[in-house]
Parts: C-alpha cells; structure tokens; sequence
C-alpha cells in the first residue's frame, strides 16, 4: 500500500529526531555552543559591563545565527556520504517532502530549542524581562527563515568537500536582513519603543521564505545529486 | 517561434554574435564615456555644497547601478538556462558575474573614497554600503559555488540558483535609502517629476551611464566568446573555427 | 524499437562524464520474469547506467521508459516500483539494522517490523537486527542492504554488485532470491562481474 | 630507501597544501567567512557607530577564534573518512611527524593567510593603524596556538559524526585565554598603553602549546583510530 | 609455538567488539614465500584480524610479532615493511591517482613519478594516472589501491578482499601480482571470499 505524502513527512521527522536522539551530546552541541558564543563577547570586550547591555541584542542574535548555520552544514551532507539521500531521493515521494520534513526537524533540534535556552543568555547579557516576549518571538521567527535559507545553501553545497564554509559564505548574506530586523527588534523591545513594525517584517520574510525556500532547496539538491 | 530562438541560442551564433557587436558597444562606450568624462569632469560647475569633490559621482553612481544591473542580468541569463534549459544562459551568466563584481568593487571603492570628505570616515555600517557590501559577497559566493562543483553543468545550474534567490538583495539595496534613514544620498537622478540636479551636471552623468552599460556589453562579448570556447571545446565548428 | 509496454525500456541512451562519452547510445529492454545481466569490464560505465536507469542521473540523450512512459513523467510512480542498491549499503550508522530498513522501506509501502525482521532473516543477518550499522561487518551491511531491496517487494530490482563481500553462503542467499523474485514476476537489471547462476529467463549485455 | 622525518615533513605539508589549492576558492574560504563575521558584528549592532570601535578588538578576535575552528573540522575528518589516514597512520613514520605537518599546513592557509587580512578589517572596525603592529603579532601567536589547541579536538572527535559542534565545545574553553590576552592586548594598543605584556603572555601560551599540543594531539587520534 | 623468527606470528589473540568476542585466540604465522588465505563467514572477523595484524587495533590478549619483535615494540621498522588495503581503497577524490601515490608511497619511500606509473600500468589504470580519484570507477579505484600496495615494495602484503570490484582481466591481474610477490620473497595475507589461483605456496585458513 502507497505511503501518503504526510505519512511520509511523519517519518523522516521521526528518522530525523531519531538520530539526533541517539546521540544527546550532540543534540546539545548547538545549544552550548550558543551558550559560548555569548559568553565569548563579554570576555573579548575586557569585561567593560557598560557596553555588554547596549550590545546583548545583537550578541545573541549573532550567536543564534552562528549555531543554526554551523549545524546546517550536516543537513544533507550526512546522508549524501553514506548513500542514503540517493535512497531517499528515490523512495517515490518527490524531493519536496523529504526536504520540509527534514528542515522542519532540524529547525525543531536547533532553532526551538534555542529559543527555549534563550531567555538564560538574555538575563545573563543584561536583556530586561520585559523584553522577552519579543526576543522569544523575533528569535523563533527568525531561526525558522533561517534554517530554510540554509537548506537552500546546504542543498547547493551537499556535494563539495569543505562546504561547511562555502555555506556560511551562501548563507550570511541572505540572513543578513534578518540580523538587521531581529536585533533591531529587540533592541526597540529594550528601550520600550515598539518593536510591532520589525516583528511585522520578520513575519513576513518568515512565510515568504517558508512557501518559496523549500521548492528552491528541492531544485538546489536535485542539481547536485546528479 | 521557439525553434528560432533555440537556434538563436545555439553557441556558433551566441559566438558569431558577440564577435559582431563587441567592436560596436566598445566604439560607442569609448565616445559616451570621453563625452561624459570631459563635460562631468571639466566643464559642468562646481557643486555649491561639496565644490570638485561631487565629480566622483561621475564614476561612482554609473559603477553603483551597473552593479545591480549586471547582477539582475546575471540572474536572469541564469533563470533563463535553469527553466529552457538552454545552455547559454549559464554561458552569459558566467562571463557577467566577474564583471558586476568589478563594478561592485569600484562602486566601494569610489564610495568610500568619496565618504571620506562627505562623512569624514571611509566605511560606515550604513544599510546602503553594509547591502553593497552584501552583494559582492553574493557575486562571489556565485563564482565560487560555479567553481566548486568538478562538473561544470552542476556547478551552472547550482549558480544559477543562487543568483536567482540573491536577487531578494536588488531591491534592498536600491531601497535602502528610503526604508532606512541613512547617510547615504536619496535618490536623486531617477526622482520622478523635476530633477533637482541641474542638466548641465545631469548630462555628462546620464552619458556615462549609458557609456557604462556599453562597456558592460562590450566586455560581456569578450568574456562570453572565451566562455563559449571554453565550453564547446569538444564541439566540430570550434576545432573548424581554430583551425581556420 | 519496441516500447516494453509492460517493463523497462532504454532507448540510444548516451552520457559524457567531464570529457568521456561514457555511454554510447546503449538500448535494452527488459520485461517481467526476465533478469538481464549486465557485466563489462571496469569503468565502462555500468554504474553509470544504473544511475540513468533509476533516474538519478538525466541521460544528455535518449530516453528511459517504464510501462510506456517517460520515466520523468511518471516519477513517482516509477520509483515506488523500483528498488535500487549502489555499490555502497546506503546506511545509517548510527541507527540499528532494522530501524535503518523501517526508514527506508517505510516511505514505499506500509511495512511492519515483523516484516522487516523476516526479510533480514531471509537475508541470513537477523541476529544484527538491533545492533548499530556502524558496527557491522562489509558483508553484513551488505546483506541488510539486500534485506531492505526484498522488504519494499518493488517489481523491479536495480541491484551494483550484489554479491561484492558476501561469503559462499551469502552468494547463495542472493541467487536464490534473485530467483524467487524473477519467477514471482519481477525483473531484475544486476551488474556483476562474474557468471551469475539464477535459473529464469536471463540475458546478458555486455559493456565495452 | 627509508624516507626521513624532515622529508616526511614536507612531504605532507605539500600534500595540504596541494589539497587545498586544488580548490581555489575553498581555500579563501575562511577568510571569507572572518570578512562575513566581521561585518555582522555591526549589522547586529544597529549601526550604533559609536559602540563599534569600542568593541573592534573583541569581535575580531571572535571572529578570528570561530573562523579557525570552522576549518579545523576538517583537519583529521575528512582523511578519516576515505580511509587515508589508516595508511598515514601505517606509513611508518609516527603519528606525530604527520600531525605536526597537518597543523602546520593548517595555519598556514587559515591562520596566516587571516593575519594578512586583518590590516582591512581592522581598517573596516576603525582601529587605528598605530595599533596594525600590536594586532598583527598578536593575532599571528593567537591562530598558531589556536590550530594547535584545535588539533587536539579534531584528533578527539575524528570518529564522531558532527563533529564540529563538539569540536568547538572542546576548544573554545582552552582558547578562552587567548581571546582575552588577544583582544586585550590590541585594545591596549588602540588606547596607546604598553600591550607588551600582554604579548609575552601570547608567546609563552603559543611556546607552550606548541611544544605539548602535538603529543596530545597523537594521542588523541591514536585513541579515536582504533 | 614457533616465534617464526623471519616472518608474521600472531599468537592467540582475542579481541571483543561491544559484547561480542570476535576474534577467539588466533594463532597463525607466515613466513617469506608465503600465502595465508583467510577466508569464513560475513562477519566473524577477517577485517578485525586484519587489523591487529597491522597494529592498527590492540588485542585485548595475545601478540603479534613480526621477525622475533613485538610489533608494538618495533612499530616504524615494522610499518615500513608492510602494505595494507583495506575494505575501502582509501584515495583522496580531489588528487589523481598519481599524486595519491606519490604521497602516500612517498613517505615509506623515496620513488620517482615514472616508477609510479608503471606500478599504475602494471593494475590496468595507467589511463586514470592523471584523472581525481573522485571520478573513477569502483573497480578504477580498487586497481588504484593495488598499483599503491605495488609501489610500496613492502615486503608483508595485508590485503582485504582485494578483488572486490575487479571484472575478469583484474582478477587475473591481481593473482599474478600475488604470485610474482610470493615468488620474489614476500609473504602475503589475503582476505577473500573465493578461492584463490595462486601457484604458490598456499596456505588456508577458515575462521569460524
Ligand atoms: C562605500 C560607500 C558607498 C557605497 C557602497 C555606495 C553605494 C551606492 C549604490 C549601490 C548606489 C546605487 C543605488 C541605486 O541605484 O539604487 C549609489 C548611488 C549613489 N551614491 Fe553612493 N555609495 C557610497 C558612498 C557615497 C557617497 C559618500 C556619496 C556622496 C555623498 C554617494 C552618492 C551617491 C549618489 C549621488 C548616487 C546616485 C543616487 C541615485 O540617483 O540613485 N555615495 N551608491
Ligand atoms: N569527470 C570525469 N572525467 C573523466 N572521466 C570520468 C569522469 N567522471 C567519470 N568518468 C569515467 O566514467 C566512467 C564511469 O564509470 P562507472 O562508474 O559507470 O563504471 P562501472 O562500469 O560501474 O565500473 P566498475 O566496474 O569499476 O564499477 C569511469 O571510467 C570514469 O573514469
Ligand atoms: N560494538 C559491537 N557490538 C557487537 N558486535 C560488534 C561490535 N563491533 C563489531 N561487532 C561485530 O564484530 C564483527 C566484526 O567483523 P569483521 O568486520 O572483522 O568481519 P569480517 O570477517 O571482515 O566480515 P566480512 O566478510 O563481512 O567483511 C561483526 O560480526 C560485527 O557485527
Ligand atoms: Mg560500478
Ligand atoms: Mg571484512
């Protein structure tokens, strides 16, 4: 009996969470490594507290970006080593399917849990609680639009040796609006001005991304698996 | 219809073609630019704000949209080759993108020359210049992803898509200026209504323009005739074509 | 020329890999309860054809059909009858054996485990069934490659070097399901480098 | 004829270094990505001018830190992965010499080749150029000791999948010294005070690691081959 | 229990792998002139011995020793006479066949290009020199890793099932490198699933 088209999104997304699950220190890895990220600055700054809070927005925002793109780079490289993208490129479901679903689950594994680990670095960086409602939301929108910008980048680069850097360099410019609004966002929610009109604009980069990336991510990896 | 464009699209003509017009764009650009240059440079008036300094508009904003012009054109030779499959446009694609970057660079360059006197600082993280400076990070992440790939049609069409999806930066960076309040100049040429530059600063920057668009075509000749080359090495009419 | 209404045809099929024209217009035909052997010395491109046949590789000219139709017209369904095992085993190390097939074979058809502990059974590496990929032997992940070609029981087999790293025993394993699976009803494509000894229609092409 | 150390050396120093100039354009990579590092920095700041010379040396040093480490991933991995560095490992001249080598060749495309670009980014950041010496020095000592310290990682998580992410879990502590005597030292050069000792304490921390970091790294990859 | 003083001993060596004991108190030796075929079932250990046989792996009991010496003891001496290839033929894709040999070759010892290729020559892939390993074929690559096991000269030849992807012609080649190896004083340790047509002096061994 045919597999439908969500039966098999379910699956990937469970193979996906699967695999990460099977080794939880990795699960961990972009999370601590946002957890360091941000305490670099401060360190790098020659503890001067006074600019730490007049820069927190941006920090975080930088660092959230660093771990998704960092962890982006396995998205499809993994299974294109091993021989299994070939196996799933051909299991009858079209391209599309596998992509969402395993962009969803990667997005699930970095970017939400990110965002759960997020108010931590902001108390730490000095970031009120009156600011968290829009620094959750800004940061949840904008790891979702990125992680769909880095499938794009990941599909272009799945087959290259190195391409981790290669994909940060396709990456970081089209993410670069994205940093722009999202500290902006949150640096308005800080000085209590309102932070509506950027939160506005990343939701909207964020559904614009999510119906156009995934036909250009699917495009992007048919290119390179060939 | 389309028989006569495929076979407009066909590398001997794409090759024949280009020989043919890249003489002309050069000849033409040589007398737009030496007008633009002598008239912008010698004879229009000194600004009244910025006195001689203003004269490297004469290079900086015609290097600035040429910028942005190669890029669209890159991206569309791009589309073009990725949807009909029409193995030219990657052709195009390829000679253009080193050229936009040239221009992305001198567009910088001029830029922050000229910020110097203007904001007293050569570079500023303004969203005009910081999105400039994005779309020469873009020309070259194109090259380099072309490059990357061991076989060329891979690498061609995965470039074509890059530059399809980095076209979302042409319009930021055109409406930078508007959508944030910046340092950098509104614009001032394509203004509807008046322009609030007098003609006689406005002709020899209108002619360089044009001057630089024909050098853009010029040089788009000569590369795509190398590219094409490069391309069809294995092909009967350009061993014939060597040979003769 | 005719168009195998009820199987697999490829027709003048030609590919150029950076300068080497490496298939030159191959054709064949392949129908149901037939097996084609397709052997040829090293680098002559049999993988290369594999790969055309199953669509992940588009052919510079020439056309491959399935049941009468354009393989990329009908992709989906043409894939969900086919089952394809490469020159490596295509699988997860860190999954075991058995959650590696569910992922796979899950996507083709609705399967349950005990299904999938039958075809590793059959495939003579039941006992690995909960043990890491990783871990595994060349020829054990060759045979849970093989188990996962039987679990999604697609009619047609495009199988590269089956028989690389399986002992005598596994050797024999693999013919005879190759068998039972022709005389089922399927067809088999199966690059090898040695005489193959499967009693069925078989034919044999000869790469050069 | 047996071949010696020296020669083995060079030999597979010339084997990096031929794999990397293979590609070209990987091998600008990093440096792209310190130029793309860099100019987030200031994006995420909301172009607040005044904050960004204040904290220039920090986020060069940051984006020096995680554009060595993004490189280093593949220092040991991808020879791991075809099966190349079993026959290193047999060629008969010890672990170390091949170590020592792949390091060495390491910093020099990703290390050196970042100190030669630093002048335009420090220009980019406005540190002024009376300080050039001091950050030049100072970065050059940091990336050596960087790719040593990163050696050992690599070598620690070579049989891993995903390395990276642990791998800079790994390194980021040890490199958390430098970056602060890093970017310590150029903020003293930029205020115009004595960044000597500062300095002395980059060379010793470089010295030292350079000395004990290639057994470690041995060690380590001896422990992940077997 | 002879310490065969000129050749490979391996003295009951027991390895686990996770909870399973793999290898059970080996014990074999192979002196110049010499062919061990180690051949068995998927999975019961060849590669493993294999690799304590080359010290990559450290039995958890037992010795090898390799003219009288413990190879932990002596390991550069003894790394510099052997060659292993293993499962994976283990070239760089972005460097050509030849420039994989120069550099791994080159550091057991001092060769010259020409040497190189006719190593390269004599395997059948002298067409490849200068092609990356990235595209050749399966059988291309494995004939690569036999032509870096030639030029190597060692004297201890480990190899895992080298025939593995190697149509008919490669197998015969790799039987008469074999056996004009065996002939010029080298001792060899062979991995395969089939039996071997060396004329030599043979012998078997079956794990189980
Ligand atoms: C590095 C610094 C600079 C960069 C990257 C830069 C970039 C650009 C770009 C991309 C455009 C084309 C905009 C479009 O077509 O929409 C442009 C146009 C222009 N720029 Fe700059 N610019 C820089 C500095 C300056 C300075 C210092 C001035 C003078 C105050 C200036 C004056 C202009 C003018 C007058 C135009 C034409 C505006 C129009 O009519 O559209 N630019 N520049
Ligand atoms: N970019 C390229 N440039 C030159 N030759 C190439 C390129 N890519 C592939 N080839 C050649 O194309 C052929 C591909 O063959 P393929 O892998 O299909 O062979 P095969 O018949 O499966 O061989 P084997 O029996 O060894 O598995 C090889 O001869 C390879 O050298
Ligand atoms: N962590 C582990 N847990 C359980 N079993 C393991 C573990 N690691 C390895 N094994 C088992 O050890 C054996 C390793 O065998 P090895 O690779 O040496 O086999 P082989 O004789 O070379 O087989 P083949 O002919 O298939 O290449 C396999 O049976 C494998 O399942
Ligand atoms: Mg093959
Ligand atoms: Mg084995």
């Amino acid at each position: 009996m045919r597999v439908g088209a969500f039966e098999a999104f379910g699956l990937v997304v469970r193979r996906e969470l699967c695999l990460s699950f099977r080794r939880p220190d990795q699960l961990l890895q972009p999370l601590v490594f946002f957890l360091i990220v941000t305490t670099l600055f401060p360190l790098g700054l020659s503890l001067q507290l006074s600019l730490l809070r007049d820069m927190a927005p941006g920090v975080l925002w930088v660092a959230a970006l660093l771990s998704s793109l960092l962890s982006l780079d396995s998205l499809f490289k993994s299974d294109a080593d091993d021989g299994t993208l070939e196996q799933l490129a051909l299991c009858g479901q079209g391209l599309t399917v596998i992509v969402v679903a395993k962009t969803f689950a990667h997005w699930l594994v970095t970017g939400a849990a990110l965002v759960l680990v997020s108010p931590v670095v902001g108390t730490a960086l000095g970031i009120p609680g009156a600011a968290f409602a829009t620094m959750l939301l800004s940061l949840g929108l904008g790891t979702l639009t990125l992680s769909w910008l880095g499938a794009i980048g990941a599909g272009l680069t799945v087959g290259l040796k190195r391409g981790n850097v290669l994909l940060s360099l396709i990456v970081l410019p089209l993410a670069m609006p994205l940093l722009i609004f999202g500290a902006g966002a949150t640096d308005r929610a800080i000085s209590g001005t309102s932070a509506v009109g950027a939160l506005y604009f990343l939701a909207a980069l964020c559904v614009f991304t999510c119906t156009l990336a995934p036909f250009a991510a699917t495009v992007a990896l048919r290119i390179t698996l060939e | 219809m389309w028989t006569w464009f495929y076979k407009l699209a066909s590398p001997p003509y794409v090759y024949a073609a280009a020989a043919a017009l890249a003489p002309w764009f050069l000849g033409l650009a040589a007398i737009t630019v030496g007008y633009g240059l002598v008239d912008g440079l010698v004879y229009a008036p000194p600004d009244y704000q910025q006195g001689d300094a203003f004269r490297i508009i004469y290079v900086h904003a015609p290097s600035a949209w040429l910028s942005l012009f190669a890029y669209t054109s890159m991206a569309l030779a791009g589309a073009i080759a990725l949807v009909w499959r029409i193995k030219m446009g990657h052709a195009v694609a390829a000679a253009s993108a080193p050229i936009g970057a040239s221009f992305t660079v001198l567009a910088l360059v001029t830029g922050s020359l000229w910020g110097r006197p203007m904001w007293g600082t050569y570079w500023a993280w303004d969203p005009r210049l910081t999105s400039e400076l994005i779309l020469l990070f873009l020309y070259v992440g194109v090259m380099s992803l072309r490059s990357a790939f061991e076989d060329p049609s891979r690498g061609d069409r995965a470039a074509a898509l890059l530059g399809i999806v980095g076209l979302v930066n042409v319009p930021i960076i055109h409406y930078s200026v508007t959508w944030w309040n910046s340092l950098h100049q509104g614009a001032t040429v394509a203004k509807l209504g008046k322009p609030p530059m007098p003609g006689s600063m406005l002709w020899p920057l209108l002619s360089m323009l044009l001057g630089f668009m024909l050098f853009y075509g010029a040089v788009l000749c000569m590369r795509l005739r190398g590219e094409v080359l490069n391309r069809e090495r294995q092909a009967k009419w350009v061993r014939e074509a060597i040979k003769s | 020329m005719n168009m195998a209404a009820d199987g697999l045809s490829v027709e003048k099929v030609h590919v150029w890999r950076g300068d080497r024209h490496v298939l030159r217009g191959v054709s064949l035909s392949l129908g149901p309860r037939q097996l084609l052997h397709v052997s040829g010395p090293n680098g002559t491109g049999k993988t290369t054809l594999l790969r055309v046949v199953c669509g992940l590789l588009r052919p510079e000219q020439g056309q491959v059909s399935w049941r009468g139709h354009s393989i990329s017209s009908a992709r989906s369904e043409y894939q969900a009858t086919l089952a394809y095992a490469s020159h490596e085993p295509a699988l997860k190390g860190d999954l075991t054996a058995l959650e590696n097939l569910r992922f796979a074979v899950g996507l083709k058809r609705r399967v349950t485990a005990d299904e999938l502990r039958s075809a590793l059974q059959r495939t003579g590496v039941a006992a690995c069934a909960d043990l890491p990929a990783r871990v595994l032997s060349a020829g054990q992940r060759r045979r849970v490659a093989m188990a996962r070609v039987l679990a999604m029981s697609a009619s047609l087999w495009l199988l590269d070097e089956p028989f690389t790293n399986l002992d005598a025993a596994g050797s024999d394993v693999m013919s005879s399901l190759l068998q039972s699976h022709v005389a089922g009803g399927g067809s088999a494509l199966v690059v090898a480098h040695h005489e193959l000894t499967v009693e069925c229609d078989m034919r044999r092409m000869e790469l050069a």
